[in-house]
């Protein structure tokens, strides 16, 4: 039997200074980071990096499906496949996929159904995979938030984006953006995300106890920050369009300039 | 949620959706009435505890066995329970042979949580000796009959497995574990009773417990585990999305409700007598 | 490692009073109670409590076969699923179906097999299920009773009914219908199914030992108590019809009144 | 039994019941003569018993290899004797790759039951130290060739491989286990010889040792198992039926036919030479 | 846990007079003993001795693929699966096929395919099926040797033959053939299988170190040796067909006495 | 070789294989020039060594992580190194989900086999106390884009996430297991570097790392790692022959091409600089 280092949990979440134990203030998210089309080989793809969480996530579809038996004659089907590597965690994870990645793929699809048209796309399938390399807390918003990305990069019509964030509670106190400190030894963790078509919830998870005044504050709070989230997106995908636009007109440029010659 | 919505007719699905619009159901129950919760306990004589639930004709028997094993590491003087859900092919058409799916891990993860983050399962009980022994509970369901909303049948029936148990109590002596003759009961594991309730959503129109039609035209679902003055658990499923007063009135709802379903169910009445 | 209670065998399988020790004679059966049209979703279903033993059976079909290339273009399928709840036992069962619930499913599938009219049934299959809830020996007779008893309730044309029980020796003495405690202590048992149409065996395994005589005697003395259970199948199906017919009587009346007004 | 039906011909299967009838057998064999056992043991070098049978054109090479375990709990002073089948897909088209399948789990069930209830393999022999240590024999049957009765070959393959068992001898020092350097043959581990006799049925006939095109069309088979003077294991397969006086006239044959058999086949000349 | 005797390396591969272990000299093989046709049921089979290896070899082909997306429009598949028995070696194998019988599996397919026509048979497939009885080192190289036979049994076209064998260093010394023992504990191993239409290499693996010099001779040694195994092979048909040609000849001899009467 | 050399059509076929022929590749490299490799090590926070290596287009990230255990009985002061790979589906759309395939074995199987018969990892290094405790290490490699020859770049990247090792170094004291606070660096545990060389032929043409079309159309590959002056593993693989001059010539092409690829490459820049 392998012998662990423990994996002992700090007895409290909070610095002197009042700061979270990574410098946070309680209304402060991790550093994230975004890109899009960063795999080649994808209809779309993006990539995300949210504090120590790195995940990629790349869209293949519509296309035809897989065993052929689950194909739908009236809409198309969405399936997600989140999966952890065996590192990305403390305890090095059993390289098949668990019970826990099961059940978060079907949440993730859950969410990000709602968004898409597959009323326009029956007998075929969406897939989406969704490999976390790294994680540190926060990986089924961070999977809900990049997965969407990827999406639009493969230029799947949408209705909105769909933005993810957990809120929860640590020594007492209400946070945004637990890590994976904060979310294993704190007392809650509410994970929420939200279509930005209808503005509503479309992922709400919560194991722990709350009153119904705290639930409520729990859900503002979200919503505050859910529009950070959704900002980041927006200007990912933005550049993206820059950027290919600039190389547009680059070539443009330079086909103008062969005319001129 | 299962993927049988083909099954139900058009004309069905309208029918059932535009009698919700007004408030009624196919079954003639208001928006948040349940159906009929009955409930018999300790009928396995097999098992350390069991239950035998049905919610209108959706039917669940739930058994308990034990083993004792080596407490995890990090937890040198509590106890495990697992709770596991089968959704058995003699229940439905619709479930087939084979490992379990994302319906029936679905239904042991809600059932598991509630019973887990409302301190219902009292583990440190369930030590026998710290880092050497404790009791591992497997708390396992079985579908018999399949009419909709498994999840609230499966919590209550989690449930009044636990409280009816009957496990032999162990001690560790000089030779190993011993056992005493006694019996830890539901009395002694059993602390909060926490209630899981499940609310449907078609459009704009939420109900709580949905039947099998129901459940194969709504959108998605959601639940919530509370105890009497707490909020324990939540989970949404399925493709609907909820507004966040609509979260926040179904909070309020659960309670509610949730508190008169526990005196109404009266669930301590299942203890077990054996001491 | 599980440390388990130790399942110790008593010394004797009889009281004082020459009783066995759940205080049956030796040609006494243990309590039967049997219903049909249990389930309310399957095409025909039945319950059965034989001592401890709890048994669900239920029937889907005539339906098509899955996966497709089972089906027979000459005949029907007959697929029989026999399953035990973790918790029907001592210790627990694991969740996944194991080798003895494989062969047992195919003993009953090759006992009820002979009463039906399969070549009546090209190309389509029989799903019969059966769930121990409750185990105390003999699982596989009162299975194959309960299953016998589904087909009927699901209106299955059939030669006959179908009926087991076992007869064994326990401590010297020849007995029927063996409790758990009987099968595992005992010297020998004897499950046997007839067939009522032509009054044969189409169940029947031993392991153990005895000679030719015994085991002619066992083959007279399992006739004998088959009938029993058959009577009990029996009544349970009139009983059913009796119910429907009430019913329908009732309904009638129930109109005529209506007629009357 | 095989779902292979379909593969024989309505006209073979007519010629082999009219043969029947008649009391002839499409390889001229009476309804009571078993086709020619070849028997070679102790041909695999890495193996601690092993056998090479025939019967008729079956063909099964069997195996034993041996670990040393803990035994189990409730048999503290007894080892273990496990029997493993596999229809190897070289043996026939019939057969195909994966996990065993019914026909093999029914192989290895019905010679492995042959072989624990008549006092066979004496596994109280098999303990090295009571609740500690015991040998753990592992007879592994690979079906090379395939033409019908595959338990009875069987059956005579797992015995010839017990009988010419050579296991290293260990005992319990002070330092563990230690070897030595002795073995523990088929002299010392098997007692009774009993052999597996299956008959198979096609409407009202019945007839010993069905080779592969009568096992194919026939209703069901039935094996039956015997010492010298004792049933020890019956299995009925398939979906035949049998007369009590059927059955009854069956074990009649049993003893008759199995005891000359015993004789013929003298078993016990395959015992290991090594001490 | 099991204990099992530790398999314990000797402290050297080479006996006082110079000889192997096993008594041969550096450049001699084991005893070697091919036979064709000895599985009935199947389209083609071989058997094989060599040394203590007991391998038997299957074709069945060119039949229909399953499952049936395997199959290729423009040509035949040829699947290898090749399966130890658990007895066959000092540990008891577990029965479920490894990764290494998977890998092995592929590497024999990979070098008996160039010998095939698969053009030649679209749709269909050709399985050979390889089952170590007994190992004692080389079985790869084995496993091809027989497997050619077995397809040349079958009376599949080929280009030609396709031979193996394995040369390594033990103690220092380059020796060809290696047994178990010299597998394990010598210092290299190379197994090697020619394709004798083009002459070319059609199996080679390595582990272990070798400079160039060492490598270049392992090849000219192991080519000498192939040669011989192949004559084994030729000799082998040869025989079958020699037997088959008396066959036929004796039966026309009879048809011819019979034309005399 | 995967399976799917239908995907690309018979044009694009003959297109490489002409270019090919006079020595040109379609993304105009020399039949012996490598793409290049993009190496960034230690990018994963929860692991204990990692790298992200790309190869043209193709990219592969390996992580490290590892246990305490015991020691194989054979060899009792020698810690394990495994390696494993999967071709992630987001990487190709010709990967499915699923267990492992033949593809990713090999892939596995090659890159270890390149590090552990090279003395590459110094095992005896691993060990903790003899008999007693040895670290396990887990090398996993996931595929994120598929562009051809996923070896090299497996080989690269397998070596780079050892030579980034940062473990926790532990001893055995009185209680256990204790740590120290100090970390067993790549510096400690990688010795050797060798490199893996893969060659692609088509017809009677050779060239090193095949691109993903060239692999497509390929008759098959061979892969020889070496360290800077010994061949250590050998591994052909598809449908293609070799002739004995060949694999000569290819022996010393890996030598002198390894060479300079090891001095551009300066692995040991990546060294982890804990102590």
């Amino acid at each position: 039997m392998p012998l662990i280092i423990k994996d002992e949990y700090p007895e409290t979440l909070f610095r002197e200074d009042g700061k979270r134990l990574d410098g946070r203030d309680n209304n402060e998210l991790r550093p994230i980071k975004m890109e899009v089309g960063i795999i080649k080989n994808a209809d779309g793809s993006a990539y995300l990096e949210w504090g120590n969480n790195k995940i990629f996530a790349a869209v293949y579809g519509p296309r035809e499906v897989h065993p052929h038996h689950l194909a739908k004659p009236d809409k198309g089907i969405l399936r997600v496949f989140y999966r952890m590597a065996t590192f990305s965690v403390f305890d090095r994870k059993r390289p098949a996929p668990g019970r826990r990645e099961k059940e978060i793929s079907m949440i993730v699809a859950d969410c990000l159904e709602p968004v898409l048209f597959l009323e326009l796309y029956p007998g075929t399938s969406f897939e989406v995979f969704i490999e976390v390399m790294d994680a540190d807390g926060g990986t089924r918003c961070a999977s809900i938030t990049v997965a969407a990305l990827a999406l639009a990069d493969a230029g799947i019509p949408m209705k909105s984006l769909v933005s993810a964030i957990a809120v929860g509670k640590i020594d007492g106190k209400k946070v945004i953006d637990l890590s994976g400190i904060e979310d294993k030894a704190g007392e809650a963790d509410l994970p929420i995300a939200i279509t930005w078509y209808n503005e509503e919830i479309s992922l709400l998870q919560f194991d722990g106890d709350m009153d119904l005044n705290e639930m409520n504050e729990f859900l503002d709070l979200a919503k505050e920050f859910l529009k950070s989230i959704h900002n980041i997106q927006l200007d990912t995908l933005k550049s993206k369009y820059i950027k290919l636009q600039e190389k547009t007109s680059k070539n443009k440029k330079d086909e103008d300039k062969k005319g001129d010659k | 949620m299962m993927d049988v919505k083909r099954i139900i007719s058009k004309i069905e699905k309208d029918y059932i959706i535009s009698n919700l619009r007004k408030e009624e159901r196919i079954d003639n129950r208001g928006l948040w009435e349940y159906r009929e919760f009955r409930i018999k306990s300790d009928i396995i004589s097999s098992a350390e505890g069991s239950a035998d639930v049905s919610l209108g004709d959706t039917r669940i028997i739930t058994g308990l066995k034990y083993e004792v094993g080596e407490p995890f590491p990090d937890l040198p003087n509590e106890g495990v329970c697992t709770v596991m859900a089968e959704l058995l092919p003699i229940a439905s058409p619709l479930f087939e042979r084979g490992p379990p799916d994302e319906q029936s891990i679905e239904l042991a993860r809600v059932v598991d949580r509630g019973i887990r983050h409302a301190d219902c399962v009292q583990t440190k009980k369930l030590c026998i000796k710290e880092n050497e022994a404790v009791y591992i509970l497997f708390v396992d369901m079985y579908v018999i009959n399949y009419d909709g909303n498994l999840i609230d049948a499966g919590g209550v029936s989690a449930l009044t497995t636990l409280i009816s148990a009957h496990i032999p109590e162990g001690i560790m002596g000089d030779n190993g574990l011993e056992w005493t003759g006694k019996y830890l009961t539901g009395e002694i594991i059993v602390n909060e009773l926490p209630l899981v309730l499940t609310y449907g959503k078609i459009d704009d129109i939420i109900f709580l417990d949905p039947s099998l039609p129901e459940e194969l035209v709504c959108d998605g679902k959601i639940s919530i585990s509370a105890t009497e003055d707490k909020i324990t658990s939540i989970q949404k499923s399925g493709a609907a999305t909820f507004s966040i007063d609509e979260i926040k009135m179904l909070g309020n709802k659960t309670l509610e409700i949730g508190s008169k379903l526990r005196k109404k169910l009266n669930l301590l009445q299942y203890l077990s007598k054996i001491e």
